[in-house]
């Protein structure tokens, strides 16, 4: 056996990539899980294909997975990987871009066969010749080894096939020096009853690490130490599954029934799918026949007295538009979870992007104000959906919470929260006819109560057209229209006054403040933190609070001499903040379906406080 | 843990409905519509049936659309939502499946109901959540000022169709019926007596059940249905449809429906050619029965099929909801979230 | 026969009003057109009664009818009324807050019995106390002089009494020394087949007339001399029919069909009533079973080469959104007409408002930048439909279309215009296939070509998902979305080229600019006016154009030391301009579903004048 | 003055259909659908008969909403529109109005046409536009990755109903017939025989021509027709209906449908009980039948129905509208918009 040398690494970027079927998400996920446990921090992004499954071998059926982790904070995927795993030649020729010079690539050789290099699209093997010349390349015959490591077992070529990626999973387990039995365990469970698959994968995660043990072919294998993350009991967790679980959080707080009325959409069908598994929980999933009816019957929950939710994306906003603005009228409580994609129609449905702001903030007929919440990490989004609910019941208000897509597939460790420390919501059905009126208002939030069908004598009648104050009944004085409009926005501005003040990251003044909301958090704070390591003033500020804003916004503003917003879309908090603080903010805007790359905003940070720009 | 709504159904489970009367459904708001309006005979009979429901007013909820009809609940003292257009359907649907121990009605019009909110129509009959849609079908955009609608007759003048619409209608039950309804029926706004009867077995049905009223717009579309409630034609252009009846019509009683194949047609029970055994006898439970009956809708030289079309027990939407709920906990325990956050992998940081 | 005076006015406002059943839209229409062929400027504004026809007699139930009429420009329909025809208890209970101090009622006596005075709310009889002594009432028992003029023919009671508003008619024809002809013309046209009811209804008119001219009650009457208008030939217009004119005008030059994709929606629905009479004219109307159908078929029709429109209010648009982000991706020609009344929701059906801006601007999902084009008065609807399509047209692209419920409704004298000297429309189909690239741009305008299905060889492929620049295949290529969402926005942005520069009313530089947009144009111009007369250095912009604004209007907002904005919104345009150009503009803000009122915007300029604000 | 669209029409009239094959009618882009999906049979199917239609390329169109198989437009060398989802329906109306001159084809899924795009799907039926509509009924959503859909049958197991769904399915054909559809009909992604034929008829039918298609999803549904479609089953489990002929099925062709009273059974015609004669004609004109047959679709016991339920000519919304213009036209002359401007009251201001 070859002596291997044991490196230590601060943080790795690996990328794994196969086809549609090679089960790179799963490959990635069980890499990720076993990380975690070994104390990393780390961050993930899925880069599912575009909508369909291809044929085998095709560009468009490349699937890939990316995972950063080290032994300190790690904030986003990475930018860029190090390490590429390439089951095909598909998979090398889309990923070969985000690969960083001098990294490296292991590459399945069987997937480089004459009909993989035609299908990819090269022209000659790039095994063959030297396109890779500044990268370390790994070939090994997954494939082969794979079936060899099956020969004995009575088992059909087609399920040879679909384990191979556990082949490559052993050989990085082994590379990072993680231990398999994370993966050993989920297998057991998984495969319980089919003995024939689970002793397959078994086998070849093992094969695929005593193949990287035992053959010259690696020389060094790295260590990642843990990293030093609060303490606390921690999960992995993406930003799908936190916004369900905030939201089942909220409802048990809250002491009610979650209700969730949802059309399919990528990429926030997984909320849909996660929140159907906990009928044991109580909670109602509706999937509804569009996202018209999934938000009308959500508003139908929310005024039989459920914490009702609906979840949609990119076009599904769009039809929610109408109700959204019902919800506004009658003042019933109900979360809006928009996970952003792609755009306009229907654009790039797989891919991020922040370009739902506006929409959020101006997007019905009439004013129709409404507080707009947005997550800025996966794990975040379960505070982010917390109190998206929190506001909603406590102001009797429909909230539009903004995730997207990058948030909502990606993955990070999650401390997981004590329950009972979580902010309490209670929220106040009325239950006594005395002196009850639908639209008289509690007199700080400007509430209107919530007296839900079922109570004895609370009978009254809501709807679309505009209300007397008090009462409830409808009135087509102009006088009264004026001040119900005015109340219904105060009362969403008043919301400023139950939510935390703004903070900077970084100095409280300077030359340069970046604000930012959402998903690019990670990017923009590691980007800030090289900044200020480099002595450069810059702060970072992020908001999470899109409507109302926090109090001190402005303030913090005029302290810094250049603000600069960075966004996926081409403006639009920057068109906010410019509008309400009369600040120069200027943007800096990339609208490529993709998480903010670094070393472009630096550059234009640089520029700026050059006085170039 | 029990939920809010839990404790609240808990704790007015006991209260009895009242005796009500008429009246008491009754609010204080002014009633909108114009004088004559077909409305007024809806709003009339369903106050008269609540009483006989046995359910309490705060258990009753109208939801609406929007249109004429669609005021309704501002004028039932029960809780009332008057929505947007077309999603009552919709909006009542989250309602029932999220409170199944409420009594949900669904007030809509044909333009609210058919046209607008035709989608979540079809698939509310197919899912048999337990509400009961009363459809107030008067063949015109009443609120709207009188432009046609998707039940107007083919060639209908009216604001937007100068020359006439180009568009064949739907006729509201066959659409119920092809959408898998489980209950379907059809009644007339100046036929108390009959419209009572069929708001009541609409009721008692557990599942939707879809009730047509023909109604008249007196502004817009006066008489459309007069040929089948007024005193001098109605005898002989309705056959009022009975469970384990034959189909009979006419002033005395001397007509009947027969099937020829499967084909309605009209016979005489006077020359001595057919009698009564002939006729064809109404089951509510026969689908393929229920779809020949509709179907006599739009077809002349037939009289107009009022009545139950098909009333059979299907699998109730939010019954079964509630069923899946109590089995998970039976087979998992009542959720708890504690332990669901720290299923599966997760790890301790010291 | 009693002496009369006749004095001269410079200019009246009447009102006519009573219950929806008693025809006051009819007699209001008739006295306007009267007037307009008399040569007098004039506007109108009818006050529909809530949604449905409500029992007689009630205060929900009463319809209005103004029109202000004078010798010199008339610019609104009137703050205040100087003339009340109150026709029953209720129409004077709801109108007497219009009237002026000192003004004229004339009251149908018969309309305030017992049970009209308590469906109106009345204890007492307000004739008879002294409740209107600001006022001069006169009282006239229409119904039974109505019945005394038909007595000796055999016609029925219901009859009678609809014949009542030609009583009024009459008296004010008198009052206001009009001749009877345009509308006896009319009676004799539309009851050419009703010789009964054409005898009866000329018969009471004149006795109306008579009556006035005969009885003392009346001691003066009025002379309101022809206004000096622009010369040309002109017609009253709405605002509604204007804008089915302007699509109608935009398509004959355009050599285009012209389609209508709609569904009705108050108050909106007159454009699709006013269209679907052209069958002649080859107009396609397409009622649609909902607005999403509506627009869908429009861009339907619009990819098979027609003059695509749609056109909806309030809660239509909320549900055309998805849509209108289609068009923006296909590049398809479209005008969206959105006739704004008072929102959020089903809100305040029958009234204006200008609270779709935002939404107009910003409510779709993703980057979807299209243009906005504002009418400011009823027979403006004209031009702006007109614009609006020339814009769709030569820059394949949607393009939203805002009048209101006051424009729509609204109308006023309108020069007809030449047809001939109307703006020339080239839409230019692609017709061979050499070189033909479904997205490739025009150099200029960088609209892409119209390749309509029926050409030879131009068989091609659109659709919603992203498209590769030139190529229009779909592309999830980083860089191409970021080029085209960019290229999308060059292009709008472009328009402003292609438009004219913002003019300001007034001096072009002082104290304060009023900013306005839409409907409000008539209010403003006059409220400037008179603070000019006052020596107030106060100038007027109003902008038709809302997205690309006039590329100097950021020059026009910087020669003023104060920008005010005066919307009936909670503020929408004014936050525009202050994100766009940084001006510390404020706004004045009306939200009553009204027509904004004079004299309050008049305080507001003076305070902030006296520096006060 | 011709309109630029009549100009084209006119000088384009003249150019005949090319001799087509089914290649010409590929487009250059990757058909990116899963190895093994239905979707591909359908198009090879639709790209062979097209040629036989004897249409220009130029005059086709392809609408369809999104889903997997709205993906087909991008792979049919014709205009086309890969719409948003659930509108292919409204917008190719939207066209076909505007240009009665096209051959107008909507894909859709169910879904896209059932689910959010329901309404208009009814709402075209009941127009009869000049449609011809291909539903790939997958029972399940392909593209969002395997949610249940308005089809899929009841307790289906999917990632949003990990419980079981609770929802009674739409039965396409039933729902098109309850929509007053005039041409209905079903076929099977593994017959292309069946399929080319139905596709023919579809297009020559005048109106809207609805056609679903039982498409097998491999990744998400796999199997959910096979018993219909397989050699071992297939014989046992569907009965193909044609005009005029009686309906046998069965490996032997030993089996028919009788209709006791209406309702369909299944009899043997080997124990000399049924003969031939006993068994229940197809007659696809026939709107009564049409229900009965479409209605054997989700009752056990039965074949499953596979043909054209009913094809019957009723005025075409697209011809109408025409029609109204050719008429007013006549009546009133073209439309002159300077004569409009000036019409009615007018006045000279010098
Ligand atoms: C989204 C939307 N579209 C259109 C309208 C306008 N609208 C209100 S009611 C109505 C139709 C009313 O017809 P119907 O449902 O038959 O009720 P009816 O008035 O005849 O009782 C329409 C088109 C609306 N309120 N909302
Ligand atoms: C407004 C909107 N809602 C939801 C989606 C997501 N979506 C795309 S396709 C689809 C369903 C696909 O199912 P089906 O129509 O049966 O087509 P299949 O993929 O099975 O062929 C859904 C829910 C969308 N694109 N747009
Ligand atoms: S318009 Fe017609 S439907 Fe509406 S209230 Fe009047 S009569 Fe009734
Ligand atoms: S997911 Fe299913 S329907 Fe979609 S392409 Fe794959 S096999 Fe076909
Ligand atoms: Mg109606
Ligand atoms: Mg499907």
């Amino acid at each position: 056996m070859a002596q291997k040398t044991i490196e230590n690494l601060e943080e790795v970027t690996i990328r794994f990539a196969g086809d549609s079927g090679d089960g790179m998400q799963l490959t990635g996920t069980q890499f990720t899980n076993t990380t975690a446990i070994l104390g990393n921090d780390l961050s993930t992004l899925p880069d599912y294909p575009a909508e369909i499954r291809a044929p085998a071998g095709t560009l468009f059926g490349v699937s890939g997975f990316q995972i950063h982790f080290g032994s300190n904070e790690i904030n986003t995927p990475g930018d860029h990987c190090d390490v590429l795993v390439a089951m095909n030649a598909a998979a090398l020729k889309v990923n070969l871009q985000s690969l960083l010079d001098g990294g490296s690539i292991i590459v399945n050789t069987d997937g480089f066969n004459d009909k993989n290099l035609k299908l990819a699209g090269y022209t000659q093997n790039p095994l063959k010749d030297d396109s890779l010349s500044k990268f370390r390349v790994y070939e090994v015959d997954i494939s082969k080894l794979t079936a060899l490591a099956l020969q004995d077992m009575t088992i059909s070529g087609k399920l040879i096939d679909r384990s191979k990626n556990f082949f490559a999973l052993g050989m990085m387990y082994w590379m990072y020096n993680r231990p398999l039995e994370t993966t050993l365990d989920w297998l057991k469970t998984k495969f319980k009853n089919k003995p024939e698959i689970l002793e397959a994968n078994i086998r070849v995660l093992k094969a695929g690490w005593n193949f990287s043990e035992t053959t010259e072919i690696f020389a060094v294998r790295y260590d990642v130490a843990p990293a030093k993350l609060p303490p606390g009991r921690y999960r992995n967790i993406t930003g799908n599954q936190a916004v369900a679980w905030g939201f089942m959080a909220a409802a048990k707080k809250a002491k009610l029934e979650l209700f969730l009325g949802s059309y399919p959409i990528t990429p926030a069908s997984d909320i849909l799918h996660e929140l159907s598994l906990y009928k044991s929980h109580g909670v109602k999933t509706f999937q509804a026949e569009d996202e018209i009816a999934g938000i009308s019957s959500a508003i139908g929950a929310s005024f039989g007295g459920a914490l009702a939710i609906t979840t949609t994306s990119g076009p599904g906003v769009a039809l929610k538009t109408e109700a959204i603005g019902l919800a506004v009228m009658v003042e019933l409580p109900l979360v809006i979870c928009n996970v952003q994609r792609g755009g306009p129609s229907t654009g790039l449905p797989t891919k991020t992007e922040q370009a739902d702001l506006l929409q959020a903030l101006y997007g019905r007929n009439g004013e129709a104000p409404l507080p707009v919440i947005a997550a800025s990490t996966p794990s975040g989004c379960f505070d982010a959906a917390f109190e998206a609910s929190r506001i909603a019941l406590k102001y009797m208000t429909p909230v539009i919470l903004l995730t997207d897509g990058y948030l909502g597939n990606g993955s990070e460790p999650w401390m997981i929260p004590d329950l009972d420390a979580l902010p309490d919501i209670s929220p106040s059905f009325v239950t006594t006819p005395e002196g009850f009126q639908p639209y008289s208002r509690d007199h700080d939030t400007l509430a209107r109560p919530w007296a839900i069908p079922g109570t004895p004598g609370l009978e009254h009648r809501i709807g679309g057209l505009e209300k007397q104050d008090i009462t409830g009944n409808v009135s087509y004085d102009p006088e009264n229209h004026d001040l119900m409009v005015r109340l219904r926005a105060e009362k969403i501005e008043r919301i400023a006054n139950d939510i935390p003040l703004a903070e900077v990251e970084g100095a409280p003044s300077g030359d340069l403040l970046i604000v930012g909301w959402g998903g690019t958090y990670g990017s923009l704070k590691n980007v800030v933190a090289r900044q200020r390591a480099k002595g450069h003033s810059v702060s970072h500020l992020h908001l999470r609070y899109l409507n109302p804003m926090p109090r001190n916004v402005g303030e913090i503003l005029l302290k810094f001499k250049h603000v600069l917003v960075p966004e996926i879309n081409l403006g639009q908090l920057v068109k906010v903040l410019r509008s309400k603080y009369l600040v120069p903010a200027t943007g800096f805007n990339k609208v490529r379906g993709l998480p903010l790359r670094s070393a472009e905003l630096e550059i234009e940070i640089e520029e700026i406080l050059k006085g170039k720009r | 843990m029990t939920t809010l709504i839990e404790d609240l159904v808990n704790s007015t489970a006991g209260i009895p409905a009242q005796k009500y009367s008429a009246k008491d459904f009754a609010t204080d708001q002014d009633v909108r519509w114009c004088p004559g309006c077909g409305d007024y005979s809806i709003l009339a009979q369903t106050q008269r049936v609540m009483p006989d429901l046995g359910i309490p007013k705060h258990k009753t909820v109208f939801v609406s659309g929007i249109g004429c009809s669609s005021r309704f609940p501002y004028y039932m003292d029960t809780f009332g939502f008057h929505s947007i257009h077309g999603r009552a359907t919709a909006i009542a649907s989250g309602l029932k499946i999220a409170r199944p121990d409420l009594s949900v009605w669904v007030v809509t019009g044909d333009g609210d109901g058919m046209s607008i909110g035709g989608n979540h129509f079809i698939h509310l009959m197919r899912r048999n959540i337990d509400l009961n849609v009363l459809l107030f079908n008067n063949q015109i955009y009443g609120l709207t000022k009188g432009q046609y609608s998707p039940t107007s007759e083919i060639g209908k003048i009216t604001k937007s169709t100068p020359f006439g619409s180009l568009d064949f209608p739907f006729n509201p039950a066959s659409l119920a019926l092809g959408s898998s309804a489980t209950f379907v029926a059809r009644t007339l706004d100046r036929d108390p007596k009959h419209m009572q009867g069929i708001i009541k077995r609409a009721a008692e049905h557990k599942g939707t059940s879809f009730v047509e009223i023909y109604q008249n717009c007196n502004v817009f579309n006066d008489g459309a249905f007069f040929q089948f409630t007024e005193k001098d034609s109605k005898d002989e252009t309705v056959v009022f449809i009975e469970h384990g009846k034959p189909l009979i019509f006419g002033k005395e009683k001397e007509k009947g429906i027969r099937l020829n194949g499967f084909s309605p047609e009209v016979v005489s029970l006077k020359d001595g050619k057919y009698s009564v055994n002939d006729l064809l006898v109404h089951n509510e439970k026969d689908t393929t029965l229920s779809f020949i009956l509709a179907d006599m809708t739009h077809k002349p030289h037939l009289p107009r099929p009022v009545g139950i079309f098909l009333a059979i027990d299907r699998p109730v939407y939010d019954r079964e909801m509630d069923r899946q709920i109590s089995f998970a906990r039976e087979q998992r325990g009542i959720g708890d979230l504690k332990k669901l956050f720290t299923s599966g992998d997760s790890w301790v940081v010291q």
